[in-house]
């Protein structure tokens, strides 16, 4: 497709909605001063227009329903149906915030029963649901650890420690809530160097930010020691749970020794991605940080079967977010535990474990690729194609723009940082072993043509609705809405 | 017997064995034996017919705002989502795709972003504009950051009205607490709005000032213009956070002296599902010192290898993924979906459309009020949008239990915020209010009084 | 102003004078001025949120299984559909195309289609299968038409049994009028099943015979290779009508002998809707002499210019667009979608699926049947599947008002219909059954009886 | 894309459901002799995988969504979501026919709603609601018609008349009710031929099915003679619905003379087509025609505002479909009603008939192209392209192929039978000007191509999924099914 821009679709007198009348045709004057004068330039179309446009646009996109979409730490599982059907329910829809609780027990009981789960697969004793994202998780959690050092009077602690490996939401998390954020590098193994560790740490210790399973896929193995370093300098330990679906039901981490905890709903509980958001990142932690959590909490008074919103929480943080979460995103989520079980998300990660080294071991030993640190992975692995790029010039970049060529999309790539000329794949438990062989039969075709024919690969992809996309032009000359797209296509300061 | 979600639960004998591994334990193997949990002390799976049963049952619990008139804003507004919008974003290529890194298979919602983000320029009328942030709150908070580094930290303060709306002004003191931010807080004057005599004498060495269209009593601050004005002559950022409905009727907050804007896309094309999902609007003018400081993603319009017009996201390296700890914000997932289908709903809408939107709800909210001065204090005069304050004479409290035992749902009590007002709450109209129920409030409220 | 369905309305000025008319009426000036309504005498338009509310107040009025334990079966059961079947099929692709007359760009409904066919015939053990009919009742008249045809018009006897489905037998009735078909009933012996004795008095010159899987009465006929065998000895077709939800436990009717198998597809896939849409089974033996009469529409494999697999439809010179008024049926529009979801229903089911649901289904029949004898008479014995035909003692419209008061809607009385089986009703039981429904039931008959 | 059967992709093992358990695990067997023995060849299939198949097939479809679907009679307007919405509510999707009446009186009132409806728009007294489908409709129609004369003692008239120009279901229904169907030809005009109608009618004509406007898309203007003429020998007059969106609001078949008239709720009022179905296609009737109608009929007891389902319809033909019709249609077909209203459902033939007649002069004149008969259509336009052929032997189908090469859905090709080499156009009101334009643009795009590089045309299409199908092979070595697939592959019969 070529699709023009909904406002290139307008003409005058179009109209795409209907309105009901007001109640009353009662005189009502914007004051002169603040009334609308400047023109709307807004699209007038049809809604059959409107329809059609969003409809080819979708087309235009890839989502997990088009095919293996194996994004490293992104977790692009499968998005049960029966999710969106509960969530579209006019009983999750048509609810205000501000009901009186009476009326919104339904509603409650979805969150309390949701942290109840949720506790149990991290070990942990009070979750906030309120969070609307990972990131915005992490903040919560390390705004936490902030007010529970400042709140013992321990107020030296200014430092935050993140292995060199994390997420890039790490550190700016730590550095948002005023951190000054310490970089932990990792061992040959590719998990943390206790060594650095030890050196690092100090009475200045905030706490330790850490994803385990890790960014390469690796299980930090010396966990307890990890925890007893940092928990012996007083600082506390923070799970990003980006990766929890490698171990899902096999490993907690309250039980590990971590004090904070946050999930990513769209990634290990199913729930849609959304082309970006909305996700949720609900933040579990120890009952010794409950006090800290956001309010309102979700409370059960039992003696009279009542949910209510609990904002007696003495030292909170506050709130990291308006009202109480995403909470048709807590919907889905509650829906596929119900439907999983115990039983089913042990069943996750032993499948999506076994998927990812299956891969791994299919596809090592291919030329141009390279399988560093450790050979066992969790739900994910991190190839580099380093050799590749020195041997024939492609580039990561290339195989990844190659893959879409075979109609897959490409791994997360360039990440970890640690791993040069990084493929980050995590196939999760959604695929079929026939999806993971057509994966690793396109990795191997491309690494054939890198050594044979490397153009093909560096000029892909050529089955696309666009090629190659300039994004450099893109930041040099930003076109970021309409507006200025006409400005500076009037000036002739753009030819697109 | 396999997992339904999980294809390979059949298969991992035989995928084993064809990497040489004889059990799944061997994967985990890694896993230091005292930490593997045996079994989790939670409930068995159930089929997706009993959990629909069951998530039916928990929802049954809930009365919807179609099952009793309910006159509750307060930020969050029953609009009337088209049944298209709706459709649109449930299809699966945009439901189940994530944040476009890929663009040439992304080029959907690359550009349905780009449309939202052209949409919401033309409305707010400044011509940057982000992605999405989580919601008004977290942009409003955000902006404040923003115009602390914008004064590279040499100013700390954050000038805002008393009456900001309280989840919001709570958003705001979590995030400024990292580095430090003032909040300080301007009282409102007799009519419910900026106290500017307020202002100017807290506006000194102020890194922003904020203000609110509609403000948190529903009313339309008359001098919006002048408190830019004071901003910008104090050296501040002028931050206006505006209800998106408004601006068909209401001049674009660009237009009026605004160097940031934030606010509330969601409240086209999403419903009010318990207070989220919802996207936070963040805009700034063309100015490459805001533009690199702006929070968020963005999408830009670019050329692809043959010249064609494409889309990617752009100016990234402001992003954590790339600046790590000094990025502008730690967001990485947003909402990008509310924005599309905010996008949707605002096209569809066109020009037109959001000016009749907003003349509706102005004059459903003039009924409301007028109906409500009949048996309750209004205290502030000046025009209303959505919310309107009424005081009464009695605990409130009292009276909404009166209106729920008549299946009304009252509005919101502000008593426990601003105390100062007495009894008082914000009672919302918008076009989805209906004369009964007015009607009918309005009788309840007679009795109860 | 324009019509938001109607992009046109807002360029009729325009577009007419582009072709040189000057208004819409010169459009309309063939119509004579006499027959020209100047208004139709009907409400105005309303907006899309004052329909939304009007029509869910309607629809309040009704009252769901959901909400009370329902034990009506009697051809129309309560299954559960999995989300994702009823997600696919509102894929706009599927749900606003048309009948694939452009086989290169319908590739994607033509495939699906063939998908249903193949799948009842694995169901059904025939392998020929149209893409539907309307529902099982007009698919079964269609099948005895078809034998009136196969015999060229020299019999025009069809053979059922009394006890097939009466909503069935009135379709038949009214489409075998056309040709004068003369309807012969069976009786039911002892057992409530088709009493063979009668059935070889009667079917000499018979066209065709026919019999149900389960029968009206819930039962499961256990002669039927029997009946085939008279049918073919008296040199008619052997037609089966078969609820395919059984067909996980039970012989496929081809292998049972049955030439032509309709039954109603949408048992799979489609919610109950108050009785429709459906879709009817349409399945013959591989014999060009059977598939040259069939009605209705079939899709075909083939392969395109390059040689590549497509899909087609097929053998259209049977239908009524070519073949007019010596077709094999009128039928046109069919019911594809409701095809195509009871497909993505029975694959998702799979080998397994289908043999656990005829189990499941089974056995919540027997605990329902045995827990009604405690309460009331049990007439027939036998295998039941979903209806238990249910006799009680006293007037069944006074009992059944009874557990309406009790929130729970009764079985289907069946006095009308068979007024020699006394007060006699028929409950069903599917999976979708809960063990405290049952019980309820039982409490409620017990204080009734 | 080149997606495999679902046959194909199945892995034994695998599973796509969930069931619950049952009540109690009773024993009970099924007679050895009716056990199932014979293997069920089903697929084994996960969920993600079912998704992704049918959703990929979905993309391989066209759709009114996906463009302009001009096809000829078959009126493919813009379906409201609004009217999905709706009918996809539990309180329609969970209730079941046989319920009490006091338990679905909004379904009842909804079914009482649209006959209300249905009546003012038609003129007619009554309303069936129970046909699936319009050519279900017909059939209906045409046994009352039956039912009317032999109830009369009239038992001579065994004949139906049907124009040249009807839909092949009108002479297919009128044989299904045991008529001869005699055929009218037509004028020169493109209508009726009145001599030779008056020389057809006689005291065995039982009735005249009619399109008004006809398949031409042209309005029998002399309808008022037509009925004459048939009522004069004691014949019921027909209306074939399927055209009424040249004529909504405008006209009503009721004041033209009709008798008796069935419509298409998925033409005329909105509802979506579904890939060929599920329509609805109410029939009815005048006065003296109502104790013919199917039973049940939908009454109102305005004393205790009661809706029910009435059985007492004396003279009634039976039933020509199980229950009370395609209820969740007739929901969608309410919704549409009531958003548009009386100016709304002017509007629609208003720019439908617009919509055709700029079509049809825009393209006039184009060479290869002809536009035989009356210039002045109603909402569709039937051109021949005789002279192509003639000129250069492009066909009309191969312009139809190429078409879809510019990304448009076909017209209608090859009807009626009275043009040569038709193409019957009906854009509906529902595309906007440009889209007329560009398919304009397309035809003549295509005259040219044909007579410059006809090889180009008649090898179309070259950018479809497929190319073009070989439906002569399809019937010569019919391929229905898996089952017959596996077996003609395996002799090895067929080698795709």
């Amino acid at each position: 497709w070529d699709e023009p821009l909904i406002f290139e679709l307008s003409r005058p007198g179009r109209v795409g909605y209907t309105l009901p009348k007001p109640i009353e045709d009662v005189k009502v004057e914007i004051p002169e001063k603040l009334k609308r004068k400047t023109p709307l330039e807004l699209p007038e179309v049809s809604e059959p227009e409107v329809v059609k446009h969003y409809t080819r646009l979708s087309e235009m996109n890839y989502g997990v329903d088009s095919g293996i979409y194996p994004l490293g730490s992104c977790t692009m599982k499968y998005n049960p149906k029966i999710n969106e059907e509960i969530a579209n329910h006019p009983k999750v829809a048509f609810i205000h915030p501000y009901q009186d609780e009476r009326t919104v027990q339904g509603a409650l009981k979805i969150m309390w029963e949701l942290e109840q789960w949720l506790k149990e697969i991290t070990g942990m004793d009070r979750f906030t649901l309120q969070p609307a994202a990972g990131a915005n998780g992490e903040f919560t959690g390390v705004m936490i650890i902030k007010a529970y050092h400042l709140d013992r009077g321990d107020t030296q602690r200014t430092e935050i420690l993140v292995p060199d490996s994390a997420h890039g939401t790490n550190p700016a998390s730590a550095s948002m809530a005023g951190f000054k954020v310490v970089e932990i590098p990792s061992n040959e193994n590719g998990t943390v160097d206790l060594e650095a560790l030890e050196n690092a740490v100090s009475e200045r210790t905030a706490g330790l930010m850490l994803t385990n399973p890790n960014t390469l896929g690796i299980f930090e193995d010396e966990i307890e020691e990890i925890a007893k370093i940092v928990h012996k300098v007083g600082g506390l330990l923070y799970y990003d749970g980006a990766n929890l679906n490698g171990i899902l039901g096999k490993v907690r981490p309250g039980d590990m020794g971590f004090d904070i905890v946050h999930l990513n709903l769209h990634k290990t509980f199913s729930t849609p991605h959304g082309g970006g958001g909305p996700g949720a990142g609900p933040v579990g932690v120890k009952e010794f940080l409950k006090d800290y959590l956001p309010v309102p909490l979700v409370s059960y008074d039992e003696e009279n079967d009542r949910y209510y919103l609990d904002y007696n929480v003495p030292k909170s943080i506050g709130k990291v977010k308006e009202l109480f979460g995403n909470f048709a995103v807590l919907v889905k989520a509650l829906t596929y535990l119900k439907i999983m079980g115990k039983e089913g998300l042990r069943e996750v990660s032993e499948v999506a474990v076994l998927n990812a080294n299956y891969l791994a071991r299919k596809l090592k030993g291919t030329r141009g690729y390279e399988l560093p640190h450790k050979e066992l992975r969790k739900h994910e692995v991190v190839f580099s194609a380093e050799p590749m790029k020195k041997e024939t010039g492609v580039r990561t970049l290339d195989v990844a723009k190659r893959l879409l060529d075979f109609g897959l999309h490409a791994p997360t790539i360039y990440f970890p940082l640690i791993v040069h000329e990084a493929l980050m794949i995590e196939p999760t438990e959604s695929v079929s072993k026939e999806e993971l062989d057509a994966y690793v039969e396109a990795l191997k075709k491309i690494s054939e043509e890198a050594y044979t024919n490397p153009e093909i690969v560096k000029s892909a992809p050529h089955n696309t609705a666009v090629r190659r996309v300039d994004d450099v032009l893109a930041a040099k000359k930003p076109v970021i809405t309409w507006k200025m797209y006409k400005e500076l296509k009037e000036k002739g300061e753009i030819d697109y | 017997m396999g997992n339904h979600y999980i294809p390979n639960s059949a298969h991992k004998e035989e995928m084993l064995k064809e990497i040489g591994l004889s059990s799944i334990e061997e994967l985990f193997a890694d896993i230091p034996e005292k930490f593997i949990k045996e079994e989790l002390n939670l409930p068995e799976g159930k089929s997706e017919y009993e959990v629909f049963l069951e998530m039916n049952e928990i929802l049954e619990k809930n009365k919807t705002v179609l099952e009793m008139p309910t006159f509750l804003g307060a930020g969050t507004y029953f609009h009337y989502i088209p049944a298209h919008v709706k459709h649109l974003i449930e299809r699966s290529e945009f439901l189940t795709s994530y944040t476009p890194y890929q663009p040439e298979i992304s080029q959907g919602m690359l550009q349905a972003l780009f449309e939202y983000q052209s949409l919401i320029a033309e409305l707010v009328g400044l011509p940057v504009v982000n992605s999405s942030m989580y919601d008004w709150g977290t942009a409003m908070a955000e902006a404040a950051l923003m115009t602390v580094r914008l004064h590279k930290g040499k100013r700390k303060k954050f000038v805002v009205p008393k009456h900001t709306h309280p989840e919001r002004l709570q958003v705001l003191r979590t995030y400024t607490r990292g580095p430090e931010v003032e909040i300080v807080t301007v009282n409102w004057n007799e009519r419910g709005q900026v106290d500017v005599e307020d202002l100017k004498e807290k506006v000194k060495d102020a890194a922003g000032v904020y203000i609110e269209i509609p403000n948190f009593f529903g009313l339309l601050e008359e001098e919006i213009r002048e408190v830019g004005e004071i901003a910008h002559e104090a050296g501040a950022y002028f931050v206006v956070g505006v209800d998106p409905t408004i601006l068909g009727i209401v001049e674009a907050p660009g237009e009026l002296g605004a160097d940031i804007v934030v606010g509330e896309a969601s409240y086209f094309g999403n419903p009010m599902n318990f207070g989220g999902p919802r996207a936070g609007i963040f805009a700034v003018k063309n100015d490459m010192k805001l533009i690199r400081q702006m929070p968020g993603r963005i999408i830009g319009m670019t050329k692809d290898a043959e010249g064609k017009r494409a889309f990617v996201m752009t100016l990234q390296t402001r992003e954590q993924h790339i600046r790590r700890a000094k990025a502008t914000s730690n967001i990485c997932s947003n909402e990008a979906l509310v924005a599309v289908a905010a996008a949707i709903h605002i096209a569809s809408l066109g020009p037109k459309g959001i000016r009749e939107l907003g003349e509706v709800i102005l004059k459903n909210t003039a009924y409301l009020k007028k109906r409500l001065s009949e048996v309750a204090e209004i205290p502030f005069d000046g025009v209303n949008f959505k919310d309107v304050l009424v005081r009464f004479d009695k605990p409130y409290r009292e009276i909404h239990e009166e209106l729920l035992k008549r299946n009304i749902h009252g509005g919101y009590y502000v008593g426990s915020h601003f105390p100062e007002l007495g009894e008082a709450a914000l009672f919302a109209a918008t076009e989805t209010t209906r004369k009964e129920w007015v009607d009918a409030l309005i009788s309840a409220l007679k009795e109860v009084i």
